[in-house]
Formats: structure tokens, C-alpha cells, sequence
């Protein structure tokens, strides 16, 4: 059983693995092609570096996923706990229903009205879209990932209960300090998962960006996106080989200490 | 005063509630509109029952996501399961590996497995035949597991992992066999996890805009591909009819779908 | 409270912060124009070539002109570029048209000019700063220019031609006929790309049936369509800038596309071959033109001007593939060596269509000209789409389909009985729980 | 001793259903007191009401003379220890009892000082840097006790502090409880639904059902002197008969008269009469006030417990001497075995042994069912 189980992990993530392993191959191709591989070379990671817009792209792309996580964290977060809270059950799941809603919309539907809705925000408010085009690609980055950072803090907050802060406010703290003493730490691996999730999605997202984009911001996707007039040339494959290596090696290193920790945490326990 | 009381427990979710219809229900509403009007701004219905024509597209993306969803399950579970019984830090390991793909490109992805399956790809170079993959269906459906799998797979494992350790005993004890504690005991647990992973497989699958040009080898269309054509060539009256109707249509099947699950909290992730 | 306090300031400082890095920095009064190019279309550094825009901008700020001045002291302002691209003509065409989207220079190509000139969505060129004009060849110039008959809304870029690309080692040399029909020859099953895009799929089946590719009549249309609709099952895939990779590693045998492409091709599969089918191509031109909702349009003027002197138009024109309309680059002795002699000779060969019919006179009905404008579009859609979805399931399909949809909803009527059943047996102890109660 | 909490007509409901009806309460000074009675009775709500985590409907809340209905929980000079200790998973032993300290911004030195003596108070020396979820039951309590403590409340609240603990640390935490309590001389209010504890530690008793009051006393009142059926039948066990008060110390029950020391009920009144299992004295039947037939004995260790049926009425037991099933026995009752009550509400409901069983499941049923 043990065995037929690791045959399927490995299985399933070699699959899994397969492309990311090819598209690492053709980062070191020595021809432009990306399909068949004609001999090593760091040529591509040379291109990358020298290319200015690739950076302009990968910046506007972090900035975007990072501030989008950040703000949809926060909001999220609240969010889940005032969801928590509610006692009208009608409420709840009307608040629960329209949070789900960028979730369940297909990318395409939640781009198209965001974009459409923008335009009108501009014309009324009487700006040029560009000049609201990062605040909207923001907002509407944050309003995608809102539904993954409150379904992934919602459940850690159940399940946490009310003990924990009532605990809290009877030792003396303010509701406030209740939350950030008390309640945050411990639902603290929901809200950071959901970071993640929020952090992945915004970064990966092609779609919305695609309808809501302006013309001074221009993300990463969109940038390959509107090479495939020509050809996506290998450097934006040594610039995935680097992303993805990066956070490989992160992860791998997050997990040597946290394995660290958990020994410590054993022997302590002994 | 009571009242008062109440609302003021839920303030946190306030910021979300007002986000939410600043930026979910009003864009929506405008997509209303557009649904409703023609191109000079009056009201028609022209563009709802110009719809049918696009029906077989419509049938047709929802059979290819229905297969891919379908797999994406019978691949998924066992997974989710496999990882969800792990060692604790070996499933944080797992979960961020079934990630990782995400922080790729989703176009560089696709062009790399179209670099393995194409006619004179890796796949075929390697095994010396001349299979036709790229180009077919199941091509496409495979792409959308690829892509959609980790939406099926952290669900589950999220709610397997919750599922009690001692119900598998319990289970047997009282004389099921692994099959049926199997089928009586653990998969009715994890239906709340097995409904949100089909639902986030399914809906990103209907309206998948790329995977089906590229892996399709643009024989035939998709909903997402003939909503974007729509935008692209300025008919932005049909594409909001079609992005209603599609969003109608989900919002429907999903609320059908709840009903078979009792669980009250909805999709959980991570 | 204390905490939230202290938490958001530093959210604000953190906005702040990367808000300002967004905008990189305001010091000298500095403007930005907005270029919207197509994707990998201009020389950006790499290949240790000119970064061409990063050119513009020093130029701009810091070249002494004629009069002892920099165009910065001239104008009052220092210049950067904001420079993002797209894959369509359509994609930048409802950028535009949605209002999400104000740029100072697009390259669109000539149909899509005749469509934004029509929509009155161009503003006229100051021909005055552009004054490097006068390099454009004479061909380009004119009333021949069937999108900008009085040559006022755009300056060409570059220019190319479509042709059949095919793999010497697939296809038989006596198959070779110099005509579109090797797109419809049976022999080669499976190992045909097409277009995938209704204007250059239609324009491949209206050439090789001798129709006007701008015809306005229904009947020719669907006779292109019934062509295409043959051709359907021998096509492999329709595609776009897949192509390239299915060219270079012989999944396909034979394929439409543009020539500069087809060189980039040769360089990694030397079994590649191109000709231009004798029944005519498209002629495409790429030109700058500066939108309505421009708000520098005579520093996009300038820019436009820039791009046309030497050394970055031979950078741009080496990046990019394509032939140049500019004399400046098909004369310069390094762009010809850096091509190479066949290269140039196909990117500058005078297209069969332009023998036969002579450019000048028919360079409106042998080139796209814009749907749009021909009111044709919705039709050439509804048509494209009808092609799209002949045959598109497949039996398998609908059964895997019905088998997965059916056990779901069997299991689920099931599961549904089951606890109804059960159900009516708690709601029976309830009553016995009752009656021994009293 | 003065009046520090006092609960005037307090009424709280859930979805339409009254869980505590117009409650009148006092608790005084350095009282040790407990709320007893089975789940649903309501004795958790008044905690939590007491505690500040749940506001009244109606009625007023006073503390050391103050109304504090509407002051909120951190405001109030009220800790509590909870039902699963609600420690914070997230600190270490130390860090939680420090918890309270680090609230006010106590100087470093002083919590060092206050969470030692807490600490060895609590016997929990040397645990400072463990985390909390690697502790036994017993020292999760402690360390909740401690926490709550430290901050040298004037009230303590215990929400069944005792229910997750094995019977022997049950009764030693009984103990020390009762100790620290006397040695820091605050007011212990105390939830719980296990009379023998109830009766142990407190110094006063309020006994509630039905979200009211039933009895309010020492733990010899309430046991010796119960006011009705419920509270007879709650606490220990109880024979409860209807009787006829014939004139003031005289009643007849199973047609038997019988002279006992209670007065003050109208002539021919319809009373219940309780009569403690330990009080009766098993006799040869000639003997005997009452005669009947024994039905069962079982083997309780210090004593048998026996049910004799008495003209249809089953009566229980408990005597040292060995009974057969199935033998005739005379039962002696002492004028001072005999408790009267008026008649109320639980008339008729409790003290009938004849199905002795079922009473068993239904009360082990209410010991494992959630509290309110």
C-alpha cells in the first residue's frame, strides 16, 4: 500500500513536473526555438538581463501581486472574522454568496465587467483611464483573490472558536487585542495560505489583466502574452526558470527548518 | 440597542461588504446593461436570443470541462488523500510542489507541454512513433487537468486531512471493509471537498481561453474563445450576453450542486 | 485600537512607497509618452543591439539639435517612454475603443488604419517634424496607399508579404506547384497548418479561387467557405505564432505565414522552403500612426522621426525580420550582410500579386482592406465560426459525457432515496418515542 | 460580608426560548458559591452573563454597587477559568499566565516575580518554557487557574473547570481548589452539574432548573432541608411519596401515619414527603411502619442498595445488611428521616424508584450532552 502510494506521488508529479522540466531545458537552448533543443548556451539569460522591458514587466507584475495580496489579506481576513461573527444566518450566506461570485464567474466574465465598469468610473469621474489604470488593475486583482484569502481564514477562525478571545477579553484585553494577541496568531497559517493563494493568482493571471490592463502598466503575462505576434522567445523561459527555481529553493530551505523546528519541538517534548 | 449590538460584532466584514458591491455586483450590473442594449445604447434583446446560435460551442465546452473536471476527481482524490496521510511535513512539501507549476507562466506552460505531445515533439521523438496528440480533444482536456488539477487536489486534501484519524478505526470496527469504509465513511466526509474542488475545476475549465487555441489546434472554439473574439472585435453587447448567460447558467448548476451537500460553509482551500 | 493605529501607517507608508516606485521618481519636469507596439516589434538591447526606445529618450533629452537646443529645452520637459505591447490588431483596436487605453504612437496595420481612419480615431502627422519621411521609399507613398490615400495618418514601419513555407524532406518536389492549392493537396493529411485567424484562412481560399479578397457579395464568401470547410480535415491545426515551433520541428509539413517569420524558421530548420503562390498574397504594411487621445502628439511626432533615422531603423529592422519600407535600412551594407543574401531576397521580392495585376493600380483589391469598413464583418465571423464548429464533437464526447453526467445524477437520486427511506424510519421513532412518553 | 455581585431579574433567551427567567441573585464577598443543576438549566448562561460575555435581555447586573450590564469583558474585574482551559496555543506556559500582565504593561521584573509565585502556587515550577499543548489535563487546569488569577481578580468564574479530568484528579483538584481559594480569600463562582462536588466545596448552593432558582443555601441545607421534589431528587438520593399533613408534625403517606418534625402547613394539605434512602432502618416485618416486597439489591461497596416495593411504591434503600430478593421486610422511618415540601411543579416526577434504570440513562445523558 505504501509502496503503490509513492509510485502514484511520484507519478502524478512527474507528470506534473515534465513541462516545467522542458521549459527549464529550452531556457539553456542555444537556438531561439522553444521545441527543439540544439545545444547549451547561457545565451538567454544574457537577452534577459539586457532586455528593459522584460524588468519593467516582472516589476509591475510584483508590485501588482504583492500589493494585491497584501490588500485582499487585510480585507480578507477582516472579512472572515465579521463573517464569523454574523448571527443573522440570511446574512452570512448572502455575504458568503457574493464572495464567491469572482471565484465561481469564469476570469473572462469578472474581466469584462471590471473593465466596463472602469471605463464608466473614469468617464464619470472625468479622468483618463490611465491615469486610474493601476488603481484598477489593483482593485480588481484584489477583488479575485478576496474569495481564496477568506476560504482559506474562514475555516481556521470555526475552528478556532470562541474560547481563545473570550479567554482574551476576560484576561483584559480590548476586542482589538483580543484579535491581534490572540486570535491572528493562531489562524495565522490560514491568513498566510491565503496570502499565497492570493500572491500565486495575481501573478499567474493573464485574463483579467488582459481585459483591465492600461497602457502605462503592463504585467508579465500580458508582456508574453503579446509576443505571440512573433514568437515567445527562450528568455521569458529563463526568466520562468529563474522565478520558479527561486521559490524551489525557498521552499526547500523553509522546509529544512521547519523540519528543524518540528525535531526541536520532539525532543523538547521528551 | 440590541440592534445596534449586532451589526457592530460584524463591523470587520463592513470594509469587505462595501468592497464587494463597489466592485463584484456593480460591474455585474453593468454587464446587465450591456447584455440589454445594442451597440447605440438601446435596450434590445436582441443579443439574448442571438445566443442560440452559439449553443454547440457552449455544449461543446461544457462536455470537454465535464471530462476534464471528471478526471481531474478520479486523479485528485487519491492524491489529496495520499498527501492528507502523510507525514505533517511532508504534506506542506506536497502542497506547495502541486503549486509551484502556478508560478509559471500559464502560455509558457502550454507551449511547453505543446513542445513534448506535438507530432514532432519530445514525446514522440523519444518513442520513435507519430502519435497525433496536440491538435485533438483529448489534448485539450488534458490540458485543462494539467492546469486545473491543484483546484481539485487542495480542497480535498483540506478536508481529508480534517477527517478524524480514529474514523477509519471506527469504521472497521464496526465491520467495514477498506472498500466500504472507503465509500461509507470517508468519501461522504470529504463530499464538502470533493464538491468545491469540481466546482473550481469546472467553471475555470468552461471559460478557458488559451488552452484550447493552443492545445486545440484551433479546430474548434470554446465559449471563453468566441467571448474574447466578441471583445476583440468590438461586439461588446454579445460578449456581455454570452458572459451573463454562461454566469446564469453556473450560478445555477452550482446552486444544484450545493443542494447535495449539507455542509453549510461552502468551498474550503488550503 | 492601539495596534490597528500603528498598522496603518505603515500599509499607507508601504502604498506610498511602491506607488512612487511605480512612477519612478518625479524630479525634472518630466513627460511620458505611451507607446503601444506589437509584441517583440522593436529593438530592445538584446543581441547587443540598440535599445531603441532608451535611444529616443537620451536623444531627446540630451542631443543638441540644429538650433543649439536639446527638443527637451525646446519643448520644456524631459521625455520617457512607457512602452507595452499586444498580439492583435483587434487586441489594441478595443483598447482604444473601450477607453481603457491612451496612447501616442500604435502600430497598427493597414486595414486597421483604414478602420481607425474611417472611425476618425487618427490625428493627421505633422510632416513637418517628421522630416525623415522623405526616407520612405516612393512605393509607400501616394494614392496607391489604399488605407491613407493623402498619405496624412501613417508613416510605414515595415512591411512583408504572406507565402507557403514547407519542409523539403515531407513534401515531393513535383507537389510543389507555386500555388496555394499545396495547402488543399490530400497527400499531406494531417501535416497542414492553416491560419488562425478568418481574415488571412478566408484570404489563403479567395486567392486560390481568383475572388476579390474584398468582396462585399454573400456568394463569395460561402464559396470561400465551402473551400475552407474542404480543406478542414487536412488541416493538422490552425494556428498562430505556434507555427514556428511546429515548422521548426517538422510536426507539420506545410504552412502560410509571413516571410520575415519563414527566415527565422530557415535559421533553425535548413529542410525549409518558401514561395509566394502565384495567385497572389497579402501586402501588409505596419505603420506608425498617432491616436486621437494622444496627449504629446508632437513628441510622438518626434519619436516617429527618430525611428526613421539610420541607426535605429536598421536596429528595429534587424530585431524585427521584416522588411523595411526606409531606403536608409535596405541600403545600409551591415543590415544586408547581417540578413544574408536570401533573406533579402525574399523579404524584397515584388510579390506575384503586385506583377500580375501592377501594385499601384490594384493594391486595394489585392490587399485586406478592412471589414469593418466593408461592413462585412459580423458576417465573416458568423462564417468563421460556422467553420469552427463543423464536425467540432466528437462521438466520444457526448458518451463519456452522458456516462459521467448520468452516474452523478444516478448516484445522487440514489443517495437522495436512500436518506428519504430512511428518513420516514426516524420520523416512526419519533412517534414511538411519543406514545411510551405519554 | 458585603454584597459584591447581585443579578437583578435577569432574563436571557436563545431563539425565542427563555434560558434564565427573572433571576434574582446575590453573591457575597470571599464566597465560595455554586451554580449547580443539569445542562440546560441555564447555569452557564449566568456565568457568562456574570463574566461579561453575554449581555441580558433584560435586568441589571451590579458589581461592588456599580451597574456594569453594558460593560464589557475586559472592563470587568471578573477572570474566568474555562470549560477546556482556553489556553493560547500560541504561547508557552510562561507566556500565558504572563498574558494579563503584559496587557497592563507591568514592569518585566514584577511579572517575573508575580507568574513565580503563581506558579509555584499552582505547583507548576520548571514548566515556564513549555508549550501548552504538551501538558497533561490536570496542569492545563493550573496553568488556566494561575492565568486567570494573576491578575488578582476579585472574582473568579470556573465554568465546569473539572468535567475533562479523571475521577481521582477530579478530587484532588476538588482540593485544591477549596485550597486556594481560602488562601487568597476571593469570590469563587463555580459551575457545575455534579452535586457531590457542589456539595463538598462550596460554601453556598444555589441549585437551578429550568433557568430558576430552585434553592439558594449551605450544602446541609439544600441536602437536609431541600424545598422541592427537583432539588430532593437532584441532590442525593431521595424517596419522595405524596402525603396528607393531617396537623403540624403529624403526616400520612402510604396510609400510614407518621410522626415527623416539620409544621406550619394548612390541616389535610397535600404535601411531598422525602424520605433519604440512609434514614430508613430495615426491621423485621412485624416491626415495621411500612411493609413490602424487596425487588432488587445491588452491591454499592459501603452499603446495599435496595428497592422494596411498598403498595405499588418503589422505594429505595440503602442498608448495611445483607437483603434477599424477593423477602417481606419492615421499613422504620425516624420522625426526623421525615422531610415535608409543599407540593410544586416537580410533584409526581421524582422519587419513584420503579424505573429506577431508566432515570440512570437519562441523567448520565444530561452529565455528556454540550452545555448551553
Amino acid at each position: 500500500m505504501k509502496h503503490l502510494s509513492r509510485a502514484y506521488l511520484i507519478l502524478i508529479f512527474g507528470i506534473l513536473y515534465i513541462p516545467i522540466l522542458t521549459l527549464i531545458l529550452f531556457s539553456f537552448n542555444s537556438s531561439n526555438s522553444t521545441a527543439s533543443f540544439t545545444g547549451f548556451s547561457l545565451e538567454w539569460y544574457a537577452e534577459l538581463f539586457a532586455s528593459a522591458e522584460t524588468f519593467i514587466a516582472l516589476r509591475n507584475s510584483l508590485i501588482l501581486a504583492v500589493l494585491s495580496a497584501l490588500i485582499s489579506t487585510v480585507i480578507g481576513t477582516a472579512a472572515a472574522e465579521g463573517i464569523y461573527k454574523m448571527r443573522s444566518k440570511f446574512m452570512k450566506s448572502a455575504v458568503n454568496s457574493v464572495t464567491n461570485i469572482p471565484m465561481m464567474n469564469p476570469d473572462i466574465v469578472t474581466g469584462m465587467s471590471m473593465m466596463l465598469f472602469f471605463v464608466a468610473v473614469a468617464a464619470i469621474i472625468g479622468l483618463e483611464y490611465e491615469s486610474i489604470g493601476f488603481t484598477a488593475m489593483l482593485i480588481s486583482h484584489t477583488t479575485f483573490c478576496l474569495p481564496y484569502v477568506i476560504l482559506s481564514v474562514l475555516p481556521r477562525i470555526n475552528e478556532l472558536g470562541d474560547s481563545l478571545s473570550e479567554a482574551a477579553l476576560d484576561l483584559g484585553c480590548t476586542p482589538i487585542q483580543a484579535f491581534f494577541k490572540v486570535k491572528l496568531p493562531n489562524i495565522m497559517p490560514g491568513v498566510l495560505s491565503g496570502m499565497i493563494m492570493a500572491f500565486t493568482m495575481s501573478l499567474d493571471d493573464f485574463v483579467i489583466s488582459y481585459f483591465v490592463g492600461s497602457s502605462n502598466f503592463q504585467t508579465l503575462p500580458l508582456l508574453i502574452y503579446s509576443m505571440t505576434k512573433k514568437k515567445v522567445t527562450p528568455d521569458m523561459y529563463a526568466l520562468s526558470t529563474l522565478i520558479i527555481v527561486t521559490v524551489f529553493v525557498l521552499l526547500v530551505l523553509s522546509n529544512i527548518k521547519s523540519g528543524k523546528k518540528l525535531d526541536a519541538k520532539k525532543k523538547g517534548g521528551k | 440597542m440590541k440592534k445596534r449590538h449586532s451589526f457592530m460584532r460584524s463591523i470587520a466584514a463592513a470594509p469587505h461588504i462595501f468592497w464587494s458591491v463597489l466592485f463584484i455586483i456593480l460591474p455585474l450590473l453593468i454587464v446587465l446593461y450591456y447584455a440589454f442594449t445594442d451597440a447605440s445604447g438601446a435596450f434590445s434583446f436582441e443579443n439574448i436570443l442571438s445566443l442560440t446560435e452559439y449553443a454547440p460551442i457552449f455544449a461543446l465546452s461544457l462536455e470537454l470541462s465535464i471530462i476534464a473536471t471528471a478526471i481531474c476527481l478520479v486523479i485528485g482524490y487519491p492524491l489529496a488523500y495520499i498527501i492528507a496521510k502523510a507525514k505533517p511535513e511532508r504534506q506542506k512539501l506536497y502542497i506547495m510542489l502541486l503549486m509551484l507549476p502556478m508560478w509559471t507562466n500559464l502560455l509558457i506552460r502550454t507551449y511547453s507541454i505543446m513542445a513534448i505531445l506535438d507530432d514532432g515533439g519530445i514525446l514522440n521523438t523519444l518513442l520513435g512513433t507519430t502519435m497525433h496528440i496536440v491538435g485533438t480533444k483529448g489534448a485539450v482536456i488534458f490540458g485543462m487537468v494539467y492546469d486545473f488539477l491543484p483546484y481539485m487536489v487542495l480542497p480535498i486534501y483540506t478536508c481529508v486531512s480534517k477527517i478524524d484519524k480514529n474514523m477509519w478505526e471506527a469504521a472497521s470496527d464496526l465491520g467495514c471493509s477498506p472498500v466500504k469504509v472507503m465509500t461509507k465513511v470517508i468519501l461522504p466526509l470529504s463530499m464538502s471537498g470533493i464538491i468545491s474542488g469540481v466546482t473550481m475545476v469546472l467553471v475555470p475549465s468552461i471559460s478557458t481561453f488559451y488552452i484550447s487555441q493552443k492545445l486545440g489546434g484551433g479546430t474548434f472554439e470554446l465559449i471563453g474563445d468566441t467571448i474574447e473574439r466578441q471583445f476583440v472585435t468590438g461586439a461588446l453587447n454579445v460578449g456581455a450576453a454570452i458572459s451573463l448567460v454562461m454566469m446564469i447558467l453556473i450560478l445555477l448548476s452550482l446552486s444544484v450542486m450545493n443542494k447535495f451537500t449539507d455542509s453549510d460553509e461552502g468551498g474550503i482551500i488550503v | 485600537m492601539k495596534v490597528k493605529k500603528r498598522l496603518f501607517p505603515i500599509l499607507l507608508l508601504l502604498l506610498l512607497t511602491v506607488l512612487t516606485l511605480a512612477s519612478c521618481g518625479e524630479k525634472a519636469p518630466k513627460m511620458t509618452i505611451n507607446v503601444y507596439n506589437w509584441g517583440e516589434y522593436i529593438s530592445d538591447g538584446s543581441y547587443g543591439e540598440l535599445d531603441t526606445n532608451k535611444a529616443f529618450e537620451e536623444y531627446f533629452n540630451t542631443k543638441i539639435q540644429s538650433d543649439g537646443k536639446t527638443l527637451a529645452e525646446k519643448y520644456g520637459f524631459e521625455i520617457e517612454v512607457s512602452y507595452s505591447t499586444y498580439a492583435t490588431n483587434e487586441d489594441m483596436y478595443s483598447k482604444l475603443t473601450s477607453g481603457a487605453g491612451s496612447y501616442d504612437v500604435v502600430v497598427p496595420s493597414d486595414y486597421m488604419i483604414e478602420q481607425m481612419i474611417d472611425a476618425e480615431m487618427l490625428l493627421p502627422l505633422d510632416f513637418g517634424i517628421i522630416k525623415n519621411y522623405s526616407y520612405i521609399s516612393e512605393d509607400f507613398k501616394g494614392e496607391s496607399v489604399y488605407y491613407d490615400p493623402e498619405n496624412l495618418y501613417s508613416v510605414p514601419y515595415t512591411y512583408g508579404m504572406t507565402g507557403i513555407i514547407y519542409n523539403t524532406a515531407l513534401v515531393d518536389e513535383e507537389d510543389i506547384d507555386g500555388s496555394w492549392s499545396l495547402l488543399w493537396n490530400e497527400k499531406y493529411k494531417g501535416k497542414i497548418l492553416q491560419f488562425n485567424n478568418p481574415r488571412d484562412a478566408f484570404g489563403s481560399a479567395m486567392y486560390l479561387l481568383g475572388i476579390n479578397v474584398n468582396s462585399t457579395s454573400d456568394a463569395d464568401w460561402q464559396t470561400a467557405l465551402a473551400k475552407l470547410s474542404e480543406q478542414k480535415p487536412l488541416v493538422q491545426a490552425y494556428v498562430n505564432d505556434e507555427i514556428f515551433n511546429k515548422m521548426t520541428t517538422a510536426s507539420a509539413a506545410i504552412a502560410p505565414y509571413f516571410a520575415g517569420d519563414f527566415v527565422t524558421m530557415a535559421e533553425q530548420n535548413e529542410d525549409l522552403a518558401f514561395y509566394y503562390p502565384k495567385e497572389g498574397v497579402n501586402y501588409f504594411v505596419d505603420a506608425f500612426c498617432i491616436p486621437k487621445s494622444s496627449k504629446h502628439p508632437d513628441v510622438a511626432c518626434e519619436y516617429i522621426n527618430f525611428m526613421l533615422s539610420e541607426e535605429p531603423a536598421v536596429a528595429n529592422a534587424k530585431y524585427v525580420g521584416y522588411a523595411s519600407p526606409n531606403e536608409l535600412v535596405k541600403n545600409n551594407a551591415d543590415y544586408i550582410d547581417y540578413m544574408g543574401e536570401d533573406a533579402m531576397a525574399i523579404l524584397y521580392d515584388t510579390p506575384p500579386s503586385v506583377v500580375n495585376e501592377s501594385y499601384d493600380k490594384s493594391f486595394g483589391t489585392a490587399c485586406y482592406r478592412s471589414l469593418e469598413v466593408l461592413g462585412i464583418q459580423d458576417k465573416v465571423n458568423t462564417l468563421w465560426e460556422s467553420l469552427k464548429t463543423e464536425n467540432a464533437t466528437e462521438l466520444w464526447i457526448h458518451v463519456t459525457c452522458i456516462v459521467i453526467v448520468g452516474g452523478v445524477l444516478a448516484l445522487g437520486i440514489y443517495t437522495v432515496y436512500i436518506k428519504k427511506k430512511r428518513s420516514r424510519h426516524y420520523r416512526l421513532r419519533d412517534r414511538e418515542q411519543k406514545s411510551l412518553k405519554k | 460580608m458585603a454584597k459584591l455581585i447581585e443579578l437583578k431579574g435577569i432574563t436571557k433567551s436563545y431563539d425565542g426560548q427563555k434560558v434564565i427567567d427573572s433571576m434574582d441573585l446575590y453573591i457575597r464577598d470571599g464566597e465560595f458559591i455554586t451554580l449547580l443543576g443539569p445542562s440546560g438549566c441555564g447555569k452557564t448562561t449566568t456565568l457568562r452573563i456574570i463574566g461579561g460575555f453575554e449581555t441580558a435581555d433584560e435586568g441589571k447586573l451590579y458589581f461592588d454597587g456599580a451597574e456594569i450590564s453594558d460593560v464589557p469583558a475586559y472592563k470587568r474585574n471578573v477572570n474566568t477559568v474555562f470549560q477546556k482551559y482556553a489556553l493560547f496555543p500560541h504561547l508557552n506556559v510562561y507566556e500565558n499566565i504572563a498574558f494579563p500582565l503584559r496587557l497592563k504593561k507591568v514592569a518585566e521584573d514584577d511579572i517575573k516575580k508575580r507568574v513565580g509565585e503563581m506558579l509555584k502556587m499552582v505547583a507548576l515550577l520548571g514548566f515556564e518554557n513549555k508549550s501548552v499543548s504538551t501538558l497533561s489535563g490536570g496542569q492545563q487546569q493550573r496553568v488556566a487557574i494561575a492565568r486567570a488569577l494573576i491578575s488578582h481578580p476579585k472574582v473568579l468564574l470556573l465554568d465546569e473547570p473539572l468535567g475533562a479530568l479523571d475521577l481521582k484528579l477530579r478530587k484532588d483538584m476538588q482540593n485544591e481548589l477549596k485550597t486556594i481559594q481560602q488562601a487568597i480569600g476571593i469570590t469563587f463562582i463555580y459551575v457545575t452539574h455534579d452535586q457531590e462536588e457542589a456539595l463538598s466545596m462550596s460554601d453556598t448552593v444555589v441549585v437551578m432548573a429550568d433557568g430558576e432558582i430552585q434553592q439558594i443555601g449551605t450544602p446541609t441545607d439544600i441536602y437536609n432541608e431541600p424545598k422541592n421534589a427537583f432539588v430532593a431528587d437532584f441532590i442525593g438520593e431521595s424517596n419522595i411519596i405524596d402525603g396528607i399533613m393531617l396537623e403540624d408534625r403529624r403526616v400520612k403517606f402510604s396510609q400510614h401515619i407518621f410522626d415527623c418534625v416539620d409544621g406550619g402547613f394548612g390541616k389535610g394539605e397535600a404535601v411531598d414527603v422525602v424520605v433519604r434512602p440512609e434514614d430508613v432502618d430495615v426491621v423485621a416485618p412485624e416491626a415495621g411502619m411500612l411493609t413490602g416486597q424487596v425487588t432488587a439489591v445491588t452491591f454499592k461497596g459501603v452499603h446495599y442498595e435496595i428497592i422494596v416495593d411498598i403498595k405499588g411504591f418503589k422505594w429505595m434503600i440503602q442498608s448495611t445488611d445483607f437483603v434477599a430478593e424477593g423477602a417481606i421486610i419492615g421499613l422504620y422511618i425516624e420522625p426526623d428521616a421525615i422531610h415535608i415540601m409543599k407540593k410544586s411543579k416537580y410533584s409526581g416526577k421524582f422519587g419513584d424508584y420503579s424505573s429506577f434504570s431508566d432515570e440512570m440513562d437519562r441523567l448520565s445523558d444530561a452529565d455528556s450532552a454540550e452545555e448551553f
